[in-house]
């Protein structure tokens, strides 16, 4: 039988890319957790990645590229009952949309945000990212790259996250158990995933990622946020896995009164007939 | 009778008080008003001006010159004689001497006996205005806030008092209360869009549309309705469209400056079809300008917010009433064409106080205008000029909400005759919304020689001041974009005056752009300061 | 002699290489080109289309029928059928029948004896047209790239063999080579902003204005200027003011959305009085539209810019060469008024190449215009009109940048009066730069009948229209806001089109507003294509 | 004699206010590192904080909200050889401009930043900013922010800054020195410094302060990135004093072919003819 989050539509990833293996994880890991294409509301930004909700069977939203994190913020309080889910460049996450970045982590809201970390600007043709190395050479940056780039799990731990992982499109399976972990998550699911960019990408290869990534060591305790937090900012091997992972009150527990979809309640304009008494 | 009252003294020197205590006072006692802050731009100091016009009857405006004057901080008279009217009252503490007008004194010491407080002048002067207004010695039982402490309470009833004794007491008023509820333009704005179904609501602080949040977020329990502080305008204009795709009545507010980053926004919701309101509340420009005043210069960002071509409304509501039907009409017109909706308030509307009626229920609306559920569903038809909404969640149609052109089922196209399908698409959509829209109200002798053209917060100046002349009408428009349908006779035969706040004259201009209407003069304030009566007459007679 | 050249096929499948060794050959040969890429927004696949008009005369368009078809993915004959001229030669891989044109085959199986690579086609085909059209088998060893390795230089320059004697070769034409170099719109936007003195350029990638920020890195060092990718649009437009602010000359560019989120700081440049110069390479939207398409949709975007009213240019240049002239004007009127200028271009300027002579140095200028040093400085002296600029550091006078009205030497104020007057200064600074501009430019019968009104990238079609047709002129504006001063008997005697990349006619409302002028017909064009002459021909003759 | 730095002009900010000693301390800086009013440019947003360019007698620059950090970036690179300070607002500088100092310190630009860090937006009356407590109740936040706080000293670190160090309005000669080693730091300096806000923020006070912060230990080594990450890390106790310092490459060291202002090469119409070759 049919993926039920398969949609048969014309794709416009390069042949190789990345982010086919992480669309297919979403998929199974969507079927493997028994949800619904009407269950689940995937919002991105744009670039390549940003592509992904028009490939999903799925609720989609494709809107501004930085600006998914603050939609997804938007959709998941109107309705809570929904599974959201973000898809979004590293350009988009960490560069345009930066600032959400920062904000939206802090509120630990109970959605998946996963990041397609190809260490470039895929869809504009090659440009550094945020997450491009040092002295890099890129399509823009031919002398080489002349920012510190950042460490997004270390960004993200230090900023309160509750669920922090990294994963590589190209261990699917591990990327699958990734993405159900983050789904069952209660609160922010961070995983950065990543992303091969055969067209613009020369550095970062498969074969690179599968050379510079490592297990996370067997003893790693993933309530340990110091230890987590050290891991996050090596910079020699890239460690694969669940860093750290936390209970604790989602954004919406702290809104007390409220309880399911804003829209649950009637309303009519007589409702303001208080401010007139 | 119609009297005015000048509260004039430092940020956080008690001025914002005595307003509160004195409004409901005068409404008590049968009087109308029409009140406006003048603030700095400081948290402490310098000089802030509230002006309290009061009448027996309605009024639609406030006069600039005072009768009476309370001079609460280091004003000096002689700078606050420029408005006063002749033969003002003023209430000083100064020891400076006034010999044209009248003065009731309130020696320093004689307050430092009650309060040590910077506000304690303004308290005395409350007393004595109350005794010199007929509010009766009782009104100083009213001068309460949960704030304070006992002792506090006490010093401060005890200064009234002291205020109240200071003048001849006239006899207590006996007119019935004035009905209504003492609303400011922002809380007019938030209640109109609870009244319209508001359900989230997100913003960031920025004056003066600050007040909408402020009152929002002290009902969001009652009402069950969401509200937050975003990081910045952008994620408040998003998470707006993000909360209104998943089926929530959403709404944020900004002034230009965070208006001009929310504007790639806007197109989003044209494109993806989902609802947004945006309040500007109009401050003077450019950049960080004067930011607690007041201007009418944000028209053509409005009306070019965004690239491209699309359906959008421009709303700008006349007075205070208004805030509240245009933002339950915003709500409604956001939902039933899927369009955003940018309504242009400014400082003058939001730092302006009345006392308003009920609204008239049966003219607002809360629908969502959804599509039947189950049906076979297409999320952008091209055919749909109105209606239809669906989100995810809503049935078990999966919608695909996107911002490039797209096919009818959301994913992206690249066809030009697609392109040109949705293009006209928005087109109809326009034409739709300006058959829906009201046209500019008329106001005035049947065959005037001269319409003042107006829009926005000035309809109350425009209306006292064809009131007070001859031969002149007003035409003042709520609803800018798209220009609704009107009939044009008058505008065609008589001399027209656009009257503005700003240097620019954008809506004449907007108004030749789209109707080839030709403005014989104009009357532009761009002073900070909001339009007035006089200084309309004024300028009337030097044209 | 003109001719024209589609190159079809999937992105990546090389046809950007093709057209890097095509026009070349054919500039050596004395043959003059326009040329035009039109490509999806994808990085491989799809379907893209260059076309290459090519004569041995001047052009000023392209055609959009061609007389030759190269498909080197799989497009179908039949779909290609409706660019190709009666006559046509398809050179083609597929098997498809084509009764109605010629056909020149490269059956797969052949190509791949040289090469695997999916671009083999276009090689073979453009050894086919080196032949055809005269350019030469010397030609052949034009084809190299430094990145490609021996093998695929041999395997290339095998298929181009091949593709050469697969057609009969007419004589090696003997023309001497049009001198000039090949350049895009957004090549001569660039160069001439470093004729300006450009030094500082700070952009975040958008299409179609990225090729402005690749062309500049590249030279980077060799022009000892600093450029520097920002972590987004507001980063890019505000460090571009921040290095205005101390001294360097800067300029910024992106598309529509990005420029929405620059809109903010056009304000601060105005109030704050430093010089910002920002490129809008248009592209449809509303929001993502058709990102690597065009349109002229941003006018209103660029009007409407910031809250607020303020002194701003708004330049839009007609063609390729005019890039060049029109950066070079923004950067001096920039630094002249201290205002924000902002060049409207488009993507069809932006893909467009053509062979461009060397300007006439002595119409450009780098001037800095600033104050003498030491005197006694006002930053901000509310009678300065132009020059007169300081920068931190330029002498020992202390400069205050300020956001808000403020006093002259840039501390803030809120005073009325200033509020007044430094909005009457931003109106003499619009006049002194109206006075600045140059009118639109004519181009007909000195009597015409109509005038097709156009602006921006289209003046070269609307040239050939006139060319083509009787009675009909055309009035082109390239300096937009302020409206320059212009002569105009023919706008009030002729019968008037907009000829515009948009649906609203916006550059038609925007002349009416600002001088009555009304449109008696619209041909505007609006499915993300460029205007052409054959378009506008047609839509004439429907009128 | 007076400080050079020092200017009559009218105050708006209240009385009691922490900003004074910020000002005041900004000033015994720079005369005590014998700068001139010229050498100076003071770059700020909008708040309370950024007025601050218009009480110093420096250059100065009063931008918009939240965008002075790319402004100084390119008033820098402009022209290295002026002595580039921000000043700012928490709320300008983590909230509307939290993007810019995302990007802004991996950097590494020879600029020193000062925070004036209220924990609340005092100019627009008193709402939560990015650093106000959890719960705490503001104007607006009327049951209590909902957010988890910013650690701007633990996201600065982690964001790659080669100088880090928490100072407070109240300890004005200890902020002096730091201001004075922050100036002296090759690269990019950050000082977040504790601003007690009287009109606005009634949980900060001046008392607050002193209870809740201490000196860094005796021993701490400021080149020990990992402990100064878990000390920055710590929300029970505010450390005062410099976390962190290490030597690195500035920005401008990577732009090799740069060499002092950008407007001393003389540039004129025909410096393109090479184009036209
Ligand atoms: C406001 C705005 N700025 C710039 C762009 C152009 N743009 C589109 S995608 C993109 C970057 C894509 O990079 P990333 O987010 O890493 O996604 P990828 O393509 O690598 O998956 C940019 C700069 C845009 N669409 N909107
Ligand atoms: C784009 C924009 N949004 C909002 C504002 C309104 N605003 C001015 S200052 C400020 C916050 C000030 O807080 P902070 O940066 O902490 O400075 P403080 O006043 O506390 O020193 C805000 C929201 C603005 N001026 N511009
Ligand atoms: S450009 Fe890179 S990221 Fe984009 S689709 Fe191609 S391979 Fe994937
Ligand atoms: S509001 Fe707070 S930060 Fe602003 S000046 Fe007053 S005390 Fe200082
Ligand atoms: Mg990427
Ligand atoms: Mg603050």
């Amino acid at each position: 039988m049919m993926n039920p989050f398969e949609k048969s539509v014309e794709n416009a990833w390069c042949p190789g890319c990345g982010n086919f293996f992480i669309l297919k994880a979403m998929q199974d890991a969507f079927e493997a957790e028994g949800l619904r294409p009407q269950d689940v509301y995937v919002l991105s930004g744009i670039g390549q990645a940003g592509k992904l909700p028009h490939y999903i069977n799925t609720n989609g939203f494709n809107g501004l590229h930085g600006r998914a994190f603050p939609a997804a913020f938007g959709a998941h309080v109107a309705n809570p009952n929904m599974k959201i889910v973000i898809n979004s460049g590293d350009g988009d996450s960490y560069g345009e949309g930066g600032n959400h970045f920062l904000h939206g982590v802090r509120r630990n809201i109970d959605i998946l945000h996963l990041i397609h970390d190809n260490q470039v600007y895929g869809l504009t043709k090659g440009q550094a990212s945020p997450t491009t190395a040092l002295e890099q050479i890129t399509t823009l940056q031919r002398t080489g790259v002349r920012n510190i780039p950042i460490r997004p799990l270390l960004l993200a731990l230090s900023l309160g996250a509750t669920f922090v992982a990294r994963g590589f499109a190209g261990y699917r399976e591990q990327l699958t158990e990734l993405i159900r972990a983050g789904l069952h998550h209660r609160g922010y699911a961070f995983i950065d995933i990543l992303q091969p960019c055969p067209s613009f990408n020369p550095v970062n290869t498969y074969a690179w990622y599968r050379e510079n990534s490592i297990p996370l060591p067997e003893d790693h305790d993933p309530t340990d946020w110091e230890k987590a937090l050290l891991l996050a900012s090596r910079e020699d091997k890239l460690h694969l896995g669940i860093f750290y992972q936390a209970e604790s009150l989602t954004f919406l527990d702290r809104v007390k009164y409220l309880d399911g979809p804003l829209f649950k309640k009637k309303r009519t304009p007589r409702d303001i007939e208080k401010y007139f008494r | 009778m119609k009297k005015t009252i000048h509260l004039i003294g430092p940020a956080g020197g008690g001025l914002n008080s005595i307003e509160e205590f004195l409004l409901p006072a005068l409404q008590r006692k049968g009087y109308f008003f029409y009140a406006y802050r003048n603030v700095m731009s400081r948290v402490r100091g310098g000089s802030n001006r509230v002006t309290i016009t009061f009448s027996s009857s309605p009024l639609r405006s406030f006069d600039e010159k005072a009768d009476y004057l309370v001079l609460m901080g280091k004003e000096r008279i002689e700078d606050a004689l420029m408005h006063a009217k002749e033969g003002a009252l003023f209430l000083v503490s100064t020891e400076e001497e006034c010999t044209t007008h009248s003065v009731i004194r309130f020696p320093k010491e004689k307050l430092q006996e009650f309060s040590r407080h910077p506000g304690s002048l303004g308290l005395a002067a409350l007393g004595t205005l109350f005794a010199m207004l007929g509010l009766g010695r009782s009104a100083i039982e009213s001068i309460q806030k949960d704030s304070w402490t006992e002792d506090t309470l006490l010093a401060n009833r005890g200064l009234a008092e002291y205020g109240f004794r200071l003048s001849e007491s006239i006899p207590e008023r006996a007119d019935a209360p004035v009905s209504g509820t003492i609303l400011g333009g922002n809380q007019a704005l938030a209640i109109g869009a609870l009244s319209g179904g508001l359900e989230y609501y997100s913003a960031y602080p920025m004056a003066p549309s600050t007040g909408i949040i402020s009152f929002l977020s002290a009902v969001e329990e009652k009402e069950g309705i969401f509200v937050d502080q975003a990081e910045d305008e952008i994620a408040a204009v998003m998470s707006s469209i993000g909360a209104a795709s998943a089926g929530a009545k959403a709404m944020t507010a900004t002034s230009g400056g965070g208006f001009a980053l929310m504007s790639e926004a806007v197109g989003l919701s044209a494109i993806a079809k989902i609802p947004l309101v945006i309040v500007n509340a109009q401050r003077p420009g450019p950049a960080t300008g004067l930011p607690t005043h007041t201007a009418q210069g944000d028209l053509y960002q409005a009306l070019g917010a965004a690239q491209g071509e699309f359906a959008r409304v421009i709303l700008a509501p006349g007075d205070i009433e208004e805030c509240l039907y245009e933002a339950n009409r915003a709500l409604d017109l956001a939902w039933k064409y899927q369009v955003p909706v940018i309504i242009l308030s400014d400082e003058h509307l939001s730092d302006s106080s009345v006392i308003m009626r009920p609204p008239d229920y049966r003219r607002l609306k809360n629908e969502r205008y959804l599509a039947e559920q189950g049906s076979d569903y297409k999320r952008y038809d091209y055919n749909r000029i109105s209606g239809g909404f669906k989100y995810p969640g809503y049935d078990e149609s999966i919608i695909l909400n996107d911002s490039h052109t797209h096919l009818e089922d959301g994913f992206y196209t690249e066809s030009p005759d697609l392109t040109v399908r949705i293009q006209e698409q928005f087109l109809q959509v326009l034409e739709a919304i300006r058959a829906d829209l009201e046209p500019p109200s008329y106001y005035g002798p049947p065959r005037p020689k001269t319409i003042l053209i107006g829009w926005g917060s000035s309809k109350g100046v425009l209306k006292d001041v064809v009131d007070q002349t001859e031969g002149i009408g007003m035409l003042h428009f709520r609803h800018i974009y798209p220009l609704p349908i009107f009939d044009q006779t008058l505008i065609k035969s008589c001399r027209l005056i656009n009257v503005e706040m700003n240097s620019f004259g954008q809506f004449g201009k907007y108004l030749r752009s789209e109707i080839g209407a030709e403005m014989d003069a104009s009357i532009l304030r761009y002073d900070g300061l909001p339009l007035s009566t006089t200084y309309v007459l004024e300028k009337l007679e030097k044209l």
